[in-house]
């Protein structure tokens, strides 16, 4: 198996950003997308916590502590953006104004459910934040994950056995291994990553991959 | 009109023990730190909290779940970096938690603040977090019907305020600080610089008849 | 017959005004109200279209064509003011945040129903504006009309003939022969104007007037 | 990201015959004068408008109602100072009228934006314009379920854009703007300075994201 880093992983999700795109970054992985964003295109970055045109991160001593993103790490605001309150934020996410949103996962099933809020763990508190109004709402969710767990065991599936964050909804996921676009039949393979065979990634992944 | 008031232990004393009290903020942004270290030491308890995070390490909210003042907590995210007195709490069963979409959340106050009896929203519909609540399908999309979230206080952190409470925020500080200062029954606001002019009418984001008091504080995050 | 003159009545309602008011002033006989303020109080007054905190009438030539109240006069600002869009307009109005409003009516009805956005002429287009979301979230809805209409007939009646804008939610009516309040016995006296006897004001109205 | 447009013609080629237009302005302010007056002279027909009042005197929308081409309105105020055309035209039976009160139209403006089902509101309760709706009784207090209220394009009138589709607006002209340009699938902004630098994110009223064009138009009313 030849596992693509994170930020091989960040880079080939940018390469599926549109030019002039309004774009929502889940927290985690899908943080680091905009740093590899193609020269020549312009995306907003909207930020849930009322952001939009999320810039880069300002260099150290020079924060505003109550300029963050929703992972909560120091941002600048990029040329043109613009501040609102939390009604506002959920409504351009709801309302279907955001074009893409990139999200992490625990679990995507064949059928594009998503599942990235709550384990079957009682004692773990669940936390939701905004990805259900996001799935629901913002016409393309791309997933970008590690293609396995830590302990081997698949995140691509045929059914979610975590708790949904939506039904249906997941486009495209981006793994170490592979992309995969979501189709009504199932998963269908859009590529490999470099030095990984359909046979070895289809035995880390519970779902049938079709071609 | 002058609903200034001196100190940040006055503007706090009206709140009394089992008050609903949403407080603003999202991660480290835009938290009233002052105003709830002052309801910490006035010794209030019994309180149900309603914000978008549960506090991190020592301070926010973390120190009202610290010194056990907190029985239930109805939030979108209470697992926040460096979080450990919420998680605490919730392990020994001391804290009651409702997870509530953060769309949902800031919509649900709003439908508060704006005398509306509900709404639908396709949030969350087919998941855990809408079982036990009515729902219908329009156009052949699924929606929950989410009722309005009322409190009785609401503890907001502002950059600048007047005497009429009018107030402005500082970049995301804004988040949930407007829409809780609408949503409560009673709107405290710690602002960084209390004006002694009127803000300007185009600059004001929150107009002064969501809040009741004022209270400068200066000190920044 | 005695009858308050236009000027004499605002005034009249605004003696009840209490300092530290928010108040909504609907449109024509109402939005001279503010005028007679007396001294010592300070209120603000919501317009509808997105202003709390409605000023003077300004000196001609220098009106702003942009800064407008309800009844489309121009305005300015008074000191404390704030400019909002629709929907947080309506959201002081709906949520019980104003403290007062005072409405003109065609008919107030004993019981406190009110109507005053439609009559029953079919060619006449019927114009609500905010009156019904006012009369809905405003816990003090105080009314300021003539007593009569032009051709004599009563106004203040056992039950409304016109369309209503809110069932039971004037506490108070203002006319240019007495004062009322609404209760749930029906009218009940408050003052005549100077010059008038309860006959003469019992005969111009279709409700038993309490005393 | 560059969403200005040459002039105000281009601004609305993309409105076709049958079309719904959200159309901002209350009274004579912040009413997208030019805009209304290119589309007229396009001669697009069939339209269902919407908006707060119907026009008053020989202008704004009063020129669509004159030259015939307005099949609905939907408003709270048709009657207005000055207003001669939706009279005549509504005398006529050639224009259809849908009377919403002014905040429940500015709600389901607002819930079409912000992607929800509807909303249950207590306005109207009782009255004539809650017939044949669904309605319900909660803690006592009767609402009506009102639904979503989407159009093809909004035409919007602020004082300062920029490229982005940023606006802000100036005294009570903001009104309906905002909210019918989140409501509307395609917002055409008519500004009367379009800044060569974006604007101050601070000062940002309507974020560019709810802006498909912006169109300077100097003229002041």
């Amino acid at each position: 198996m030849k596992s693509l880093s994170d930020s091989a992983l960040a880079a080939r999700v940018a390469q599926d950003i549109p030019d002039g795109s309004y774009v929502n970054l889940g927290i985690g992985k899908p943080t680091h997308v905009s740093a590899h964003l193609p020269e020549g295109r312009e995306v907003l970055y909207q930020s849930e916590n009322g952001l939009l045109g999320v810039g880069p991160v300002p260099p150290t001593g020079a924060e505003d502590p109550e300029l963050i993103d929703a992972s909560k790490r120091f941002v600048t605001p990029a040329t043109g953006a613009a501040y609102f309150d939390q009604t506002d934020s959920f409504a351009m996410m709801r309302g279907g104004h955001i074009d893409i949103a990139v999200l992490g996962a625990y679990q995507v099933a064949e059928n594009g459910d998503l599942a990235n809020w709550a384990t079957l763990d009682e004692k773990y508190p669940p936390a939701v934040g905004g990805a259900m109004d996001l799935v629901v709402g913002v016409p393309t969710i791309l997933v970008m994950m590690r293609h396995v767990n830590r302990d081997g065991s698949p995140k691509l599936l045929k059914t979610c056995s975590f708790p949904l964050t939506g039904l249906g909804v997941v486009s495209r996921v981006y793994t170490d291994l592979a992309v995969l676009d979501v189709t009504p039949a199932g998963f269908r393979l859009v590529e490999l990553a470099p030095g990984n065979s359909l046979d070895a990634v289809q035995a880390l992944t519970e779902a049938t991959i079709l071609t | 009109m002058d609903k200034t008031v001196a100190d940040l232990a006055r503007a706090v004393a009206p709140i009394t023990d089992g008050a609903s009290i949403m407080i603003g903020g999202f991660g480290s942004s835009g938290i009233p730190f002052g105003l709830i270290d002052a309801l910490c030491a006035q010794g209030t308890t019994g309180l149900t909290v309603i914000s978008n995070n549960a506090g991190a390490g020592e301070t926010g909210i973390a120190t009202l779940l610290k010194a056990g003042r907190v029985a239930k907590v109805i939030c979108s995210y209470p697992r926040t970096p460096g979080s450990i007195w919420f998680e605490r709490r919730y392990e020994a069963g001391e804290v009651a938690l409702e997870v509530v979409p953060q769309g949902t959340l800031a919509e649900r106050i709003r439908a508060a603040g704006a005398g509306l009896g509900g709404f639908l929203t396709p949030t969350a519909y087919g998941t855990r977090l809408a079982e036990g609540k009515e729902t219908r399908v329009i156009d052949g999309r699924g929606y929950v019907l989410e009722a309005p979230l009322h409190a009785d206080f609401a503890l907001v952190r502002a950059a600048r305020g007047d005497r009429y409470g009018n107030l402005s925020y500082h970049a995301t500080a804004r988040n949930f600080n407007p829409v809780m200062a609408m949503g409560a029954a009673h709107t405290i606001a710690e602002v960084r610089h209390l004006a002694s002019e009127p803000l300007d009418p185009e600059t004001v984001i929150t107009p002064g008849i969501f809040v009741q008091s004022v209270v400068e504080y200066g000190v920044r995050p």
